[in-house]
Order: C-alpha cells, then structure tokens, then sequence
C-alpha cells in the first residue's frame, strides 16, 4: 500500500488519540486561542458597564448538567462581571433535569460556599458583597411560560421563598424585586427552547430586555431573533462565552484571583472545540487530497 | 468528603474509562462496564416506572387513596390490559395480547396522525407562503434571494418525495435539485453538530480530572 | 376471526376517539376529559410493558449462565447489578429502606452517580471521536452530491475556526445564513412530507391494512 | 378492509373503552356540541387526506394498475440479505428506539416483517434488539409471524427477538458491543432514532456491514447519510412497506398521499404568487389556526 492509500484508509484510532488529547490539554494547559469579540457579544458587555451600580440584573438557568461546558463559564462571566461592576444580582432557574443544581454550583463558584439558613452570607470571594442584598438564589420554578407571565408582577407568588426555603420579604433584594419592572435586564442561559421564551414572551410582552446564551447547537435560531431585535446580546456556544470570558478578564483583572482557581472555563473549552475543528477539517482535507490523487492516478492506469 | 462520594467519584472514573477503552478496542473491561449498565439502567427505570407512574397514578388513587378521596375504580380497565400483555406467556389464550397493543397503537396513531396534520404539515406549509414584494425586498436582494432559496428548498424537496411519477425530465430535474438541498442541509447539521458533541467530551475529561484526581474548582457537574 | 377482527377493531376506535375529540365538542367537554384519561391508561400500560422486557432479560441470561455459554459472566453481572438497582430503587418507590440499613432514596441516588450517570455520559461523549471518524471517511468528492454536502460542512466547519474566521470574515455569516436558509428549506420539505407519510401510514393502520406489528397476517 | 362481522362486538368494545371514562368525566357546563374552530384547517385537510387516500385504495383494489418509483434503499434489501446468506453471517435489525406509540416505529415493524420473511425463508440468522418494552413485545409477535409465513416457525426462539434494557446509551453500549463481536453481515437502522444514530452506524460501519438506515428524525438523518450505504428518508420510511409488500391497498395508498402533496404544492405556489402579486395572505393565513 502507498501513502496516499494508507492516507485515505487510516486506522480510525489515530484520528481518536488526537481527538481525545485536543481535548484533555488545553484543559490542563491553556492554549488562549485568539478570540475575536462579536457584535452580540459586545452588545452585553457594553449594556452591563452602561448600568448604575446598584442596579439588578435577573439571570436565568434554563439549562442543565449535559450543556454545561458550554453554559456554565457564561453562567460564571455574568455573575462575575455584574458584581465586579457593583450590581446586584438575582439568580432563579427554569430548567426541570438539574438546572436548579447548576444555578448553584455556579453562583458558589463565583462567590463562595453559601448557608444563608445556617447565618453563612458574606461572600468569601467578594469581602463587601452579601446574601440577601447583593445578590439572592431564588431557587427553580416549574411550568416554564406560565411562571414566566405569572413572574411579571407578581415575583413573589412564582417565588415566595428563595432556594434556601427563606421568604423573599425576609431579605432586602428579595423584596425589592417585584417583577420585571425592577431588574435592568433578564439574561437566559439556554439549553433549548426557554430562552426563545424569554424573547416571545417577555420582552415581547413585557418589553423587558433580555440577554441569551445558547448552546453552539440552537445558535441559528437564536441568531434571528438578535436581529430582529427581540434580544439585545446573544452569546452562542462555547465562541460566545469565550469572547465575553476575555471582554470581563480585560476590564477586570482583579477577577483573576477568583478565576484562576477555576479548572474549567470558556477560553478552555473554546481551545478544544477550536483544535478539534481544525483537526477534522486537517482530516478531511487530506482524505480529498489522497481520495483525488488516487482517482488520477487510477485513471492513468486505465 | 465522605466515603460514600469518595467511593462513587472513583466507580464513577472506573466506569468512564472502561467505556472510552472501547474506542480501542473491544475488551473484557468494556463488556463488563456494558453489562453493568445494562443492568444499573433496567433497575433504575424499573424503580422510576413505580415511583414516577404506578405508584402516583395507579397504586394511590386505586389502592391507597388519600383520607376523604373515592377510590377510582376506573383505574381497573389500564391495569387489566396491562395484565392482558403477559397472556402472551400463555398459548391459549396469547391472542389476547394483542388487545393492549392494538388500543395502545390505535390511540396513539390517532394522537400522532393530527398532530403530524395540525402542528406540521398546516405550519410548515404556511411558512412557505412568502411574498417576494415586501416593501424593500427588491433593493435588498441578499433578502430576495434567501426568499428565493426558501421557496426553491422547500419545492423541490417536496418532489423529490413523489412516489408516483418517475425522476425523469422536468420531474427528474427538479428532484435532483431537491437531493442538492438535502445534501447542503445534511452537510451543514453534521458540521454543526460536532460542536455539541465536543463540549459533552469536555464534561467528561473535567469529570476526570477535576473531581476524580482532584486538580482545580471544577465547572461541569 | 374475531382473534384478528377484534384487535384491530380496538385499534380502530383507540384511534378514532382521540380524532373525533380534536374536531368536535361534545356537552361539558366530556370526550375530551375520557380522551385525556386514555392517555393516562397508556402510561400505565406502558409501565406495565416493562416488566416483559425484564422477563426476558432473565430468560436469556439464565440460559447463558447454566449452560456457561459464552461471556456468561457478563450475564451474571448484568442480572446482579439489575436486581440491586431495582431493589433500591422499588424501595425509593415505596419510601421504605433497603434491610432497614439504608435510606432507599439515598442508596437509589448512589447507585446513579455512581454508575448510571457517568456510564450514560460517557457513551454520549464517544460521539465526539465518532463525528471525527465519520466525517473523515464520508466527506470525500465522489460525485457531485458528495462535493455538496462536504462543501457544505466546510464552510460551517471553517466558519468555527479562529484562525479561518480572521483570514475570511464572512465565514461566520454565512454559516448563519446556510443553517437558517437552505438547511431550514430542506428540513422543512422533510417534515412536510414525512408528516404526509406519517399520516397515510396511521390512516393504513386505522383502517387495519399495516397489521404486521400485531403479528397478523394480510387480508385476515 | 371487509365489513366488521361483530357489530355487537363492536358495541362492546366502545362501551369498555369509552363508557365509564365518558360517564365518569367531570362535566364543564359552558360546553355544547361543536366543532373547534381552532382546529378547522387540519379537520379539511383530515376530510381531503382520508377521501383521496381511502379514494385510491378503492381504485387499486379495483385493479388499477399503480406504479411507484425506485427506492433504492429498498432494492438494496434483499442484497443485504443476500450477502449475510452467502456469509453465513447474521441479519441485526434495530427498530429505533421509540415505544409503538411512535409512527416511525409501527413502519420499521412493516419492514421487519419483510426483512424477517426472507431471513427466514434463506435461513439465515436475525436478531431483533429492543430498547423499548412494547415494541420488543410487537416486533416479537411480527417475526414470530413472518417466520411462520415463511414456513419456518422452528426456526423462531426468545433470542431472536430479544429484550435489552431501557436506556437509550445502555442500549446503545449493547448493540455497539454486539454489532463488534458478533460482525452482523447486514445491520439494518430503521426506526426512530436520536444521538445514538451515529454511535451505532459509526460502530456498524468499523465492522464492514452493509448498514440500511431509514429514519424520519430530522436531526439525524446527516448521520445515516454519511454512514449507511442507504439511508431511508423521511417519507420514504413510510412508504417502506407498501413498497415492499408490492400490495395494490398499499400503493393507493401512497397514491392518494403524493395527490394531497400535489394540492398542498399548488396552495403553496398559489399562495406566494397571490400574496407577491395582490398583497393577499388569505391562502397562508387559512392554514394556520382560526
């Protein structure tokens, strides 16, 4: 067998060794890939350093533990950013298989072991913030679009104690939010078709802004409803986190100190997801190139 | 951390391993992971079909009915044509087995045929129907040829979907054009799909080496 | 006769109840609510199915063991890991312990993360080396058809690609645009007319002419 | 279909399936006889659908001659078939993994029936995994006959049709390992299907099996294309064993749906060409809901 040959029928084994080493490196050793900063992505940045401190964003985890690489860093940007800026934040969850887990491994990752029952609410990573003023975990709602509507002005029946079983009136951002009217914008983390929600119904109904990121694989569909303007961001798959990551990282270098000690995040994930691309495209590449040098070559023959 | 985490973070490692060492080669350790999983799933869907639907919606309501509630005895009918399913370990009577699967595929051909007519065919086809004078659509023509390309997909995949007439002539070049469509929207979803693919991988290499040998402040549950 | 008349008469008034109930109303809205309790019925039929599935699981792995037939180990393990998962998870059903040592739920809960979650994840994620392979040995220009669909995948492949994105910038746009304009088309003619198939095939069913999945033969 | 010889069968049947749920339904009182009106399009569109189906049934059975184009993944059938023969190697035949409540399913049923007549008739091994409980019980019942059609009914056993397990991967883990083990000559993947489409093509494919496909899921038909030899798609699937069988019923029926698909063509053309020309959406708006 010649090399063209032996190229085009390689052991599929090699094509798994270099897949599954793209994957394990960058997450040890980072390879900071370059990322471009998108429209979308800026347009959440910019609206988040454009806010007052003080001011309340709603963000929303509507997905769950199989969409996490993906989900998660954008999770732990917004948190960090939004804080980092002084703004207080206020977290719930939407999605029925885990994402009330999710919620709060990733405001704990950001902000520190909480146990607001047990008197534990300073945050150990940001001295002056605290549970219950600076931000709040309202715990998940099932029923999707009904609690979403309900969730409009009447926040407290959707939600009347925080995840903790703690009543919202008990504590001074719980009872500041109301509804909508209260929070400068609601940023949608989404799996699938809640965060399609969010741009239907609430900011189509209530006119609140609202902020989504998706997964890589709905992005399409999200990317209309940007820009028919029914979101004013959108951060799409493991790109979008990555270039909001290192927006926040720029700004913020204080940041570092929290996000260093992290092992995931989405420059990591976006290192991964670009070298295996590259590496299929490199594949199949050369599978044409030897498949078309064999065709000649054959043809020759004749 | 106590043991029971400790413990279930290394069978965890243990069963991820055996299953990635497939993608070597077949192995005794990947037969034995197979066969654990095979049983561990059975037994955990045997658990979840008592605790999600016999228990709340059969054993409750018909056995054990909460104080001051009626016992509903309809609930007898679903249970005996479940009974009915195992005459079929009986030979004299197995035709009855066929009771339950015949109310069970005929209920749910019914539910499905309008679902397939009102929820796909009607919007679907609605969604088609697109004027190419919208106010603007001739000084945008990027806009006028993706209107263009919509209608054009959404046609000519149709025939080549029809059985009756050969795919030759106009029928055959149409068709055709149709089999390019399906072949640029197969191409695009597979390239597309792999990103999700790749951040489930991610999940399990941070599985890995965050949680399993401990390295870092882990992300991905 | 009525062995097969009878079957696929049911089958017929299972189907013809939802249909008329989606068109028409009856006073108080009554064909409706039977419809709805139909459904509940057929969860619990469902449920009951499974334990068929695990009768012959049992038949053939006890086969294998008593007569070491082939990999009868696996079949050994496969039935003892059933039976733990199941008791623990029958004793979570019916909120009781397992030999009054462990918390069903708990003991059911282990079970999962230690093994059914990860094992689940993990056979997921193979895909990730399965996409690699397959589009490897398929993307190859053979004819015409084979050049679109690579050409297709190239462009959304590339248009992920950092360092492609910089040398060509419109690669991101037109992946937007070939996932939201010609994929959604021919997507779009798919479910048009699989929905028309789907349809014909459930009126074929309906009307008894498709009986092969009750094991009966044409024309009976 | 002839005439249901037990009318009062008939009337018992209704009354146990649908008296005392009917009797025992909470009655709301605003609510007389109607039609829903939301639902008026499609009861149209159900009235067309069924008179030109139901139509053409009637012509074939008549007599009428129906021809049907070339299904090239069905031709491809009794190849595969062919080759495990000669092989002596077995048939693995994978119905989805959806219960019978799935249209896709009942037509991967059809077409097992078919796949299993000749397995049986040539005597040549099959296996039937199931993911699903009600389908391993239908599909049971479909070889079981179809081996008896054949005249081969010794030739059934609990093995050919067997159970594997209720989730999705564990299932999919089971079928990979056996598709490697076993080296199946013809792997056929018909059915409703989701992630594991791949995972069990790709494992199939490493193995050097004629791999038949036939799915409806959109999602994955990418997957079946670019690793089967011939992949069923959408409509096909359902066309699957009308075309096998050959039947004239059948064929009208298929018939009588491209006729429907020609009228919803037409609405569609009409449609944009009213709604460019004169600025009029009635023809898109009658098909969505009143």
């Amino acid at each position: 067998m010649d090399m063209m040959e032996r190229l085009m029928n390689l052991d599929r084994r090699w094509l798994y060794l270099l897949v599954g080493l793209a994957a394990v490196i960058p997450i040890l050793a980072p390879l900071n890939l370059p990322v471009n900063v998108s429209r979308p992505v800026q347009d959440l940045f910019d609206r988040v350093e454009s806010l007052e401190p003080g001011e309340i964003i709603m963000v929303s985890f509507d997905y769950g533990p199989s969409t996490g690489p993906e989900n998660d860093p954008m999770g732990d940007a917004i948190i960090l950013h939004a804080l980092a800026r002084d703004l207080r934040v206020v977290v719930i969850a939407l999605y029925p298989l885990g994402g009330v887990t999710e919620a709060r491994e990733e405001l704990e990752r950001c902000v520190g072991d909480l146990d607001p029952p047990n008197g534990q609410i300073a945050s150990e990573r940001f001295p002056d913030k605290v549970y219950g003023r600076d931000f709040i975990y309202f715990g998940y709602k099932d029923g999707g679009l009904a609690a979403m509507r309900l969730m409009s002005d009447n926040m407290h029946e959707v939600f009347p104690a925080d995840f903790y079983g703690t009543p919202l009136d008990e504590y001074e951002l719980g009872r500041e939010v109301q509804g909508y009217d209260n929070v400068a914008f609601v940023m949608s983390l989404a799996t699938g078709i809640i965060g399609e929600w969010w741009a239907n119904l609430v900011n189509a109904q209530f006119g609140t802004p609202v902020a989504v990121g998706c997964t890589a694989v709905s992005a399409p569909k999200y990317f209309a409803y940007y820009r028919a303007g029914q979101m004013f961001a959108l951060l799409a798959g493991l790109k979008g986190a990555a270039e909001y990551e290192f927006l926040v990282s720029q700004k913020y270098p204080q940041l570092a100190q929290i996000t260093d000690s992290f092992i995931y995040n989405a420059g990591k994930g976006w290192d991964v997801q670009s070298v295996v691309y590259s590496i299929i495209t490199l594949f199949i590449i050369i599978g044409n190139v030897a498949f078309i040098v064999e065709r000649r070559r054959q043809k020759r023959g004749m | 951390m106590d043991f029971g985490t400790v413990a279930a973070t290394w069978l965890g490692a243990f069963f991820t391993l055996c299953i990635l060492s497939f993608l070597y080669k077949d192995n005794p350790f990947f037969r034995f992971a197979e066969s654990v999983f095979a049983g561990v799933s059975m037994g955990y869907y045997i658990g979840n079909t008592f605790g999600q639907t016999f228990v709340p919606n059969l054993v409750h309501p018909l056995f054990t009915p909460p104080a001051g509630t009626p016992r509903e005895w309809i609930l007898v009918i679903p249970l005996l044509l479940g009974f009915l399913l195992y005459t079929r370990y009986i030979k004299k009577v197995a035709w009855v087995s066929r009771f339950s699967l015949a109310i069970y595929v005929g209920y749910y051909t019914g539910v499905n045929m309008m679902q397939k007519l009102q929820g796909e065919v009607l919007p679907q086809s609605a969604d088609t129907i697109l004027s190419f004078w919208r106010a603007g659509t001739f000084t945008n023509v990027g806009e006028w040829i993706s209107l263009l390309v919509v209608v054009v997909g959404v046609l000519s995949v149709l025939v080549y979907f029809f059985f009756s007439a050969e795919h030759k002539g106009a029928i055959g070049g149409v068709s055709r054009l149709g089999i390019w469509f399906l072949m640029v929207s197969f191409g695009a979803a597979f390239g597309y799909t792999i990103m999700g693919r790749i951040s489930i991988l991610i999940g399990r290499v941070i599985f890995l080496i965050n949680q399993w040998l401990g390295i870092g402040n882990g992300g991905v549950a | 006769m009525y062995k097969k008349q009878f079957p696929l008469l049911l089958a017929f008034l299972g189907g013809a109840i939802p249909i008329i109930s989606f068109f028409i109303t009856t006073p108080g809205d009554r064909l409706k609510v039977t419809t709805d309790t139909l459904q509940d019925w057929m969860l619990i039929i469902a449920g009951a199915a499974l334990l068929l599935g695990v009768v012959n699981l049992f038949q053939i792995n006890l086969r294998k063991i008593s007569t070491r037939a082939k990999g009868w180990p696996n079949a050994l393990w496969l039935l003892l890991s059933l039976v733990i998962a199941a008791t623990f998870g029958l004793a979570d059903a019916f909120g009781t312990s397992v030999f009054g040592i462990w918390g069903g739920d708990v003991a059911f809960q282990w079970i999962q993360d230690a093994a059914f979650k990860p094992l689940q994840a993990t056979m997921f994620s193979l895909l990730a080396f399965y996409v690699a392979s397959a589009a490897f040995r398929a993307f190859r220009v053979r004819n015409v058809e084979a050049g679109i669909l690579l050409a297709a995948a190239l462009i959304i492949m590339l248009g992920v690609n950092p360092y492609a994105v910089k040398v060509l910038p419109f690669l991101p746009d037109a992946t937007n645009w070939i996932m939201n304009i010609p994929n959604a088309a021919a997507q779009r003619g798919i479910i048009i007319g699989a929905a028309l198939g789907a349809a014909s095939f459930s009126l074929r069913i309906l009307l008894g002419i498709e009986r092969s999945y009750l094991g009966l033969q044409k024309g009976e | 279909m002839r005439k249901h010889p037990f009318p009062e069968v008939s009337v018992a049947a209704v009354l146990l399936l649908l008296a005392p749920g009917y009797a025992l339904a909470q009655a709301s009182e605003e609510i007389t006889w109607g039609l829903r009106m939301e639902n008026f399009a499609a009861l149209i569109l159900f009235v067309v659908f069924s008179g030109v189906v139901m139509t053409f049934i009637r012509l074939a059975r008549g007599g009428r001659d129906l021809y049907i184009r070339r299904i090239a993944g069905l031709n491809a059938v009794e190849e595969a078939i062919g080759r495990a023969t000669e092989l002596g190697k077995k048939v693995l035949y994978v119905p989805g993994i959806m219960s019978i409540d799935e249209v896709q399913t009942l037509a991967s049923l059809a077409v097992l029936k078919h796949v299993a007549k000749h397995t049986a008739q040539y005597g040549t091994p099959l296996e039937v995994p199931n993911k699903d409980p009600l389908t391993y019980a239908a599909a049971r019942e479909t070889v079981k006959e179809a081996y008896l059609e054949a005249g081969r009914p010794d030739l059934f056993n609990e093995e050919v049709v067997n159970y594997v397990t209720y989730d999705q991967f564990a299932y999919t883990a089971a079928v990979s390992g056996k598709m490697v083990r076993e080296k199946p000559a013809a792997n056929f993947l018909v059915g409703s299907f989701y992630a594991e489409s791949l995972l069990l093509a790709e494992a199939g494919q490493s193995t050097g099996a004629i791999q038949i496909a036939g799915t409806a899921e959109v999602a994955q038909l990418p997957f079946f294309v670019t690793t089967c030899d011939y992949t069923l798609i959408g409509e096909e699937l359902y066309a699957a064993s009308a075309y096998l069988s050959r039947e004239p019923v059948m064929l009208g029926s298929i018939k009588g749906q491209d006729i429907v698909k020609f009228i919803l063509l037409c609405w569609i053309v009409l449609g944009i060409l009213i709604f460019t020309f004169i600025g009029n959406t009635a023809m898109r708006d009658w098909l969505l809901p009143h």
